[in-house]
């Protein structure tokens, strides 16, 4: 397997000799920077991306907390989130490849958006699969990929959510494999798709492993990253990993609670480096939400973008070798850290760096003193949902908003 | 497969049927597999597809001896798994009717314990349910219990041959055939590593994308074929076929068999009682074995239902 | 007056002594960096704000209208638009200063969101007054401002929108001016707003001058801003004033028509600068939207940034000596470079910045060959009025995004 | 204001009322001001204002007419403008009905034309409404027909002494006042410079914020009083003042005449019928001159009903 006992590529025969094909270009175009492609993809991720994001020492959480919390801002990455690292280096090195058409899943939206906005500004046609619940729930999202010139596809099989849009994108390319390329939205998938994406992401520890040496004079103690997928977290931990003295901490989201309920196939969380079991899914062997028979269940979070029921298996190999330290907290603290760092910091985070801020705020005391948390994505898109869930629950931190309800 | 286990399966001389009854091997046939064996000696062969559990696993044993009865000369049982991704539509909502059903791995071996067919089962699945049965990660304790229950072969979609070293070696050991997919994108070296690890028999992927039934046969099938001429394992052609035409077509072009899939389902999920079901299953299962064998260019009065006979 | 015929201090005479207060503030923060005060500005705008902004080649449109087509990236700024640049300035002057609050004025709710964001980074508290019409119809951004920390005070007088929030946040100001700060959202208002304002901004024109020059070589024939109070325009164009080679273009909101309708009191744009008479409003001598008699009429436009009836007096003058070329374009151009830059290049732009994009597809031969173009701020705030506003038009750049209307 | 023009204005000897009568100044006062004059002479003076045009212009010479009977010394009419940032919610909504009634500044100045009062009249507006009278952006047009119309003063909340000089030289060229605001921020140098250019009264701002009745007076009040008691102008005091009983405290802190709007205004807001709000501004009117007068030690007799006199 690719990492460890993790990794691989189950897939069906008919993707085998593109993912052979992609393997060939990752290591032509990423890791040798052939053409300069790694020139181009980091040309186009500065005047088009916005890069590099800031590192910024959080003045106020460092009082609250009792110690240096500095905030990686990948928020500020054009689209509102560090998926456009991903989605932009894929794009491009499709068009490398000499492919013609771009496919990729969905879920909240976002790897959905970050993919037609890239693919816009690459010229290439593009078609998202997201399920039908979450075009419902998710519309301003749809709409952004519209206005980018993408077509959406509803998925309207089992749930109508992520695992399905990826079931089915799957599809759409065991189809069209020759002139295609599938754009994962994660360190998921089949090899080479967790390596690749983790390097597109790495410019995230890339940039803040220098900047938190030129700011604060050495390595952090403590790097935290909310963990889904898990792609913001390793492109947050991979420059780290070889720091043995740096702690890295994946926060996955709790849900409601850590049980899993087999009668009714669900997960009321997305914990699964820290509660799930090996298992193969979506093409690779990694740690994964699923039944004693096999079946994989429904995840759930407050944060779409955490909901995921796998994760990507680099993460489950460096949580096997205890060099990763995975954690969760629960929809409450998501929400508490959602409130804290928008109402002390002026940042509005996505509610899936919530997390992270959550688990900071919760578990302080397991941080040392010098930390970096990354702050995945911008939370404007979960600003009803957040209304919502804080509605229903008695938060510390949240604001009274009912002046507004008339 | 390794060359032992091959050699080793090669000095056995007889086959079993799903009802454990061994059963002699004509001599120009030099195999100890009952999948390769059922298609060589039925040539051109049938091989049917249903999901187990859809609507129940009662109804999957009667349809299953339909389309024996109907002249399957080999059948394979889908063991419902939540993620399929190969699975066009049809039988993607057979797989969902099967969940919803409560079909379980245990409650598919007990249905295959009682099966007594005359054409062997394989059992078509994705790779984790094979892992998960059993109490931890592992293939063995599946394919022991599949090979306890009479299965004589798997066939797993997302299980290319880079990661099927584990299945393979359990299967070997219990005797059970791995079959492999050959799709319109395999070729060059990875062809030929393939084809000569086939065990039971190629299944020839008609056309890229997933399974369902379609209204013709692919271009990329006669390609394949071509491309497959040269190797002397049975070709057994799926994803797309629904017709005693198209099987024709196919045994025609030098397919050695037809898988046929959605098509049966698509009748499960049409027919209002079991009864109905099992008929009109049995009456298909006739139609394409009639339509390979015309393909194969024996005659076939469309009027007479053949029985598929021991050789 | 502070620009040639333009300007002043037309206010209570209770405001005029802080005024004066922060006259010699800005005079020796802005001016002379005393206290580093300009130091930590960057510095923060740098970490918080995410600056320095790219400067994008924008290359489907420069092939679609066969010139060089640059974006400066505001977009891409912290909040979403060049806002902050000037929020954070005056937040972080009243700090300095020794004020104890900040109060602020918002219309669509963004100088009210960022001023928020600023005040929450800075620990400032933070009241902004927004019309009630406004609030209704600018849900998210009341949410943003609460999730940090603001209060946000109802304007229920008039038509409940911009104007009637200045009124009340200067009445506020009137009463409290002692030990609060006033921050201006705009170029506009008394001296030294204007001119403060603009140095805050002027940092999208510093930076745009110098990338320009590295990445083309030379100056830019062509600079194109969108123009409402004028913040962003005076921002991009002020370090090239200097360089009469450069054409200076400040596109305004021609709404519906450029006609007033006195009867209606009403105004279907917001082209103060090619329309606008002489006139007094909210501190200064500008040109304005006003009936014979010197009653304010109600501007329009579909961009609510835009829509407002005076305009920064520095770019009054600017007009009146003929440095700048006021032109307009209508909703429907606006809605169709919003659609274009979208679909082309992947951004999706605010509404404001769209009838800069509107102005460059429609009048493509007045510019030169090598063109700045201000993307100030991003759409996503925008998107259900774009969707409405599409739907009742047939506009040639619109995708179609009636699959979704189930 | 110029010493030359403010020499010369010395120079005449009588005021004129509104009715554009002259009427002779008594020796101990050295002005040409109608406004001063108007103050000095009866002394605790009672300035009110309503705004033209609320609910109508016909109403508006009612009420001020009503104004007059009830004893008041100078009338300031608000000439209504779309954005009063100086305003408080009382006049605000006084300014919207004047100007959803169609109030323009020709129908102003023809209410003016119409009206006759004892009481000398200003004219409180924005900076705009000046400017914009006649064809250009010009104070004269403005100045020129309020002279003719014959109103004795300007007020305008939203011109510091800074931006006054035009407005200045064409009051001073059609003699009439343009009158000051002193606010409780007017302080040091600040005030000394305003003070020496005050014409007509120093309007002392009670309170920081916008107009409005208040249930009580400001210690600002007493503390501006102190700062100003050293210059020898007429001080009037405004913002907040709505009762006889305010009026009495103001006036007996060193004030020479209180400033009363927004307590008017909300009696013509509910008054029903013309006649009613007729009645109880004279009676207001009354109430607060009684209680000015008590604040500067006269015996007043609650009962009745002072009628304002030529000295």
């Amino acid at each position: 397997a690719t990492f460890g006992d993790y990794g691989g590529q189950y897939v069906p025969e008919a993707l085998m000799p593109a993912l052979q094909e992609l393997e060939d270009a990752y290591e032509r175009y990423v890791l040798n920077n052939e053409d300069g492609f790694m020139d181009e993809f980091r040309e186009r991720m500065r005047d088009f991306g916005g890069r590099p994001t800031p590192l910024q020492r959080a003045d106020r959480l460092s009082e609250r907390y009792d110690r240096e919390i500095y905030l990686k801002r990948e928020d500020l990455v054009h689209g509102g989130a560090h998926k456009l690292n991903n989605a932009l280096g894929q794009v491009l090195l499709a068009k490398y490849m000499g492919k013609e058409r771009i496919i990729a899943e969905t879920g909240a939206g976002q790897h959905g958006t970050a993919t037609a906005m890239a693919a816009a500004h690459l010229d290439m046609p593009c078609e998202i699969y997201m399920g039908r619940t979450d075009i419902n729930r998710q519309r301003p999202n749809v709409y952004r990929m519209r206005m980018n010139g993408a077509a959406v596809n509803p998925v309207t099989a089992g749930s109508g959510t992520l695992k399905e849009a990826i079931n089915e994108t799957m599809r759409d390319w065991a189809t069209t494999v020759e002139t295609t390329h599938y754009v994962i939205g994660s360190v998921v998938g089949p090899h080479p798709f967790p390596k690749m994406v983790r390097d597109f992401q790495a410019v995230i520890s890339q940039e803040a492993r220098e900047q938190i040496q030129d700011q604060a004079g050495r390595l952090p103690d403590t790097v935290v990253a909310c963990a889904g997928g898990g792609s913001n977290t390793m492109g947050t931990f991979h420059e780290f990993v070889p720091d043995e003295d740096v702690d890295l901490v994946a926060v996955e989201a709790g849900g409601s609670s850590l049980e899993i309920d087999e009668e009714a196939n669900l997960a009321p969380n997305s914990a699964t480096l820290s509660t799930g079991t090996d298992g193969v899914l979506h093409g690779a062997m990694t740690k994964l939400l699923q039944s004693g028979d096999g079946q994989i269940v429904e995840s759930h979070s407050v944060s779409a973008g955490l909901d995921y029921a796998g994760v990507g298996p680099e993460l489950s190999h460096l949580v096997a070798t205890d060099r990763v330290t995975p954690v969760s907290v629960d929809d409450d603290a998501a929400l508490n850290g959602f409130h804290r760092l928008s109402n002390l910091e002026g940042i509005i985070p996505a509610l899936e760096s919530s997390h992270a801020i959550g688990y900071v705020e919760k578990y302080t005391d397991d941080l040392g003193d010098l930390v970096v948390v990354n702050v995945s994505g911008r939370g404007d898109k979960d600003l009803e949902t957040v209304l919502e869930e804080t509605e229903k629950r008695d938060l510390e931190a949240a604001p009274d908003v009912e002046v507004f309800e008339q | 497969m390794s060359d032992e286990s091959r050699a080793e399966r090669e000095s056995r001389k007889t086959r079993t049927g799903s009802d454990g009854q061994e059963r002699p091997v004509s001599d120009e046939i030099e195999t100890d597999s009952d999948i390769e064996t059922a298609i060589r000696e039925n040539e051109p062969a049938l091989i049917t597809y249903i999901t187990a559990g859809d609507p129940s696993l009662e109804d999957t044993k009667e349809y299953v001896e339909a389309l024996d009865r109907g002249g399957s000369d080999l059948i394979e049982l889908g063991l419902p798994f939540s993620e399929p991704i190969a699975e066009g539509p049809t039988i993607q909502a057979a797989i969902n009717r099967a969940l919803d059903a409560g079909t379980t791995p245990e409650g598919f071996f007990d249905l295959v314990d009682d099966l007594e067919t005359e054409a062997p089962l394989l059992v078509m699945t994705y790779y984790n349910m094979i892992l998960q049965y059993g109490d931890e990660a592992d293939v063995r304790p599946f394919v022991e219990r599949a090979a306890e229950a009479g299965l004589s072969g798997l066939i797993i979609p997302d299980l290319p041959a880079e990661e099927a070293d584990p299945l393979r070696e359990a299967c070997d050991e219990h005797g059970l055939d791995l079959v492999f997919i050959v799709a319109p994108t395999t070729e060059g070296e990875r062809l030929e590593t393939i084809m000569s690890q086939v065990s039971g028999f190629a299944y020839v992927q008609a056309r890229l994308g997933t399974t369902g039934a379609r209204a013709n046969v692919s271009g990329a099938t006669h390609d394949s074929l071509t491309r497959l001429s040269e190797y002397d394992v049975p070709k057994a052609v799926g994803f797309g076929v629904s017709e005693g035409d198209h099987a024709a077509e196919i045994i025609e072009a030098g397919a050695d068999g037809v898988i046929v899939g959605s098509a049966l389902v698509d009748i499960i999920a049409d027919s209002e009682e079991t009864t109905e079901g099992v008929d009109r299953l049995e009456a298909k299962a006739a139609e394409l074995k009639r339509g390979a064998r015309r393909g194969a260019g024996e005659a076939v009065d469309a009027e007479d239902v053949p029985e598929p006979e021991q050789p």
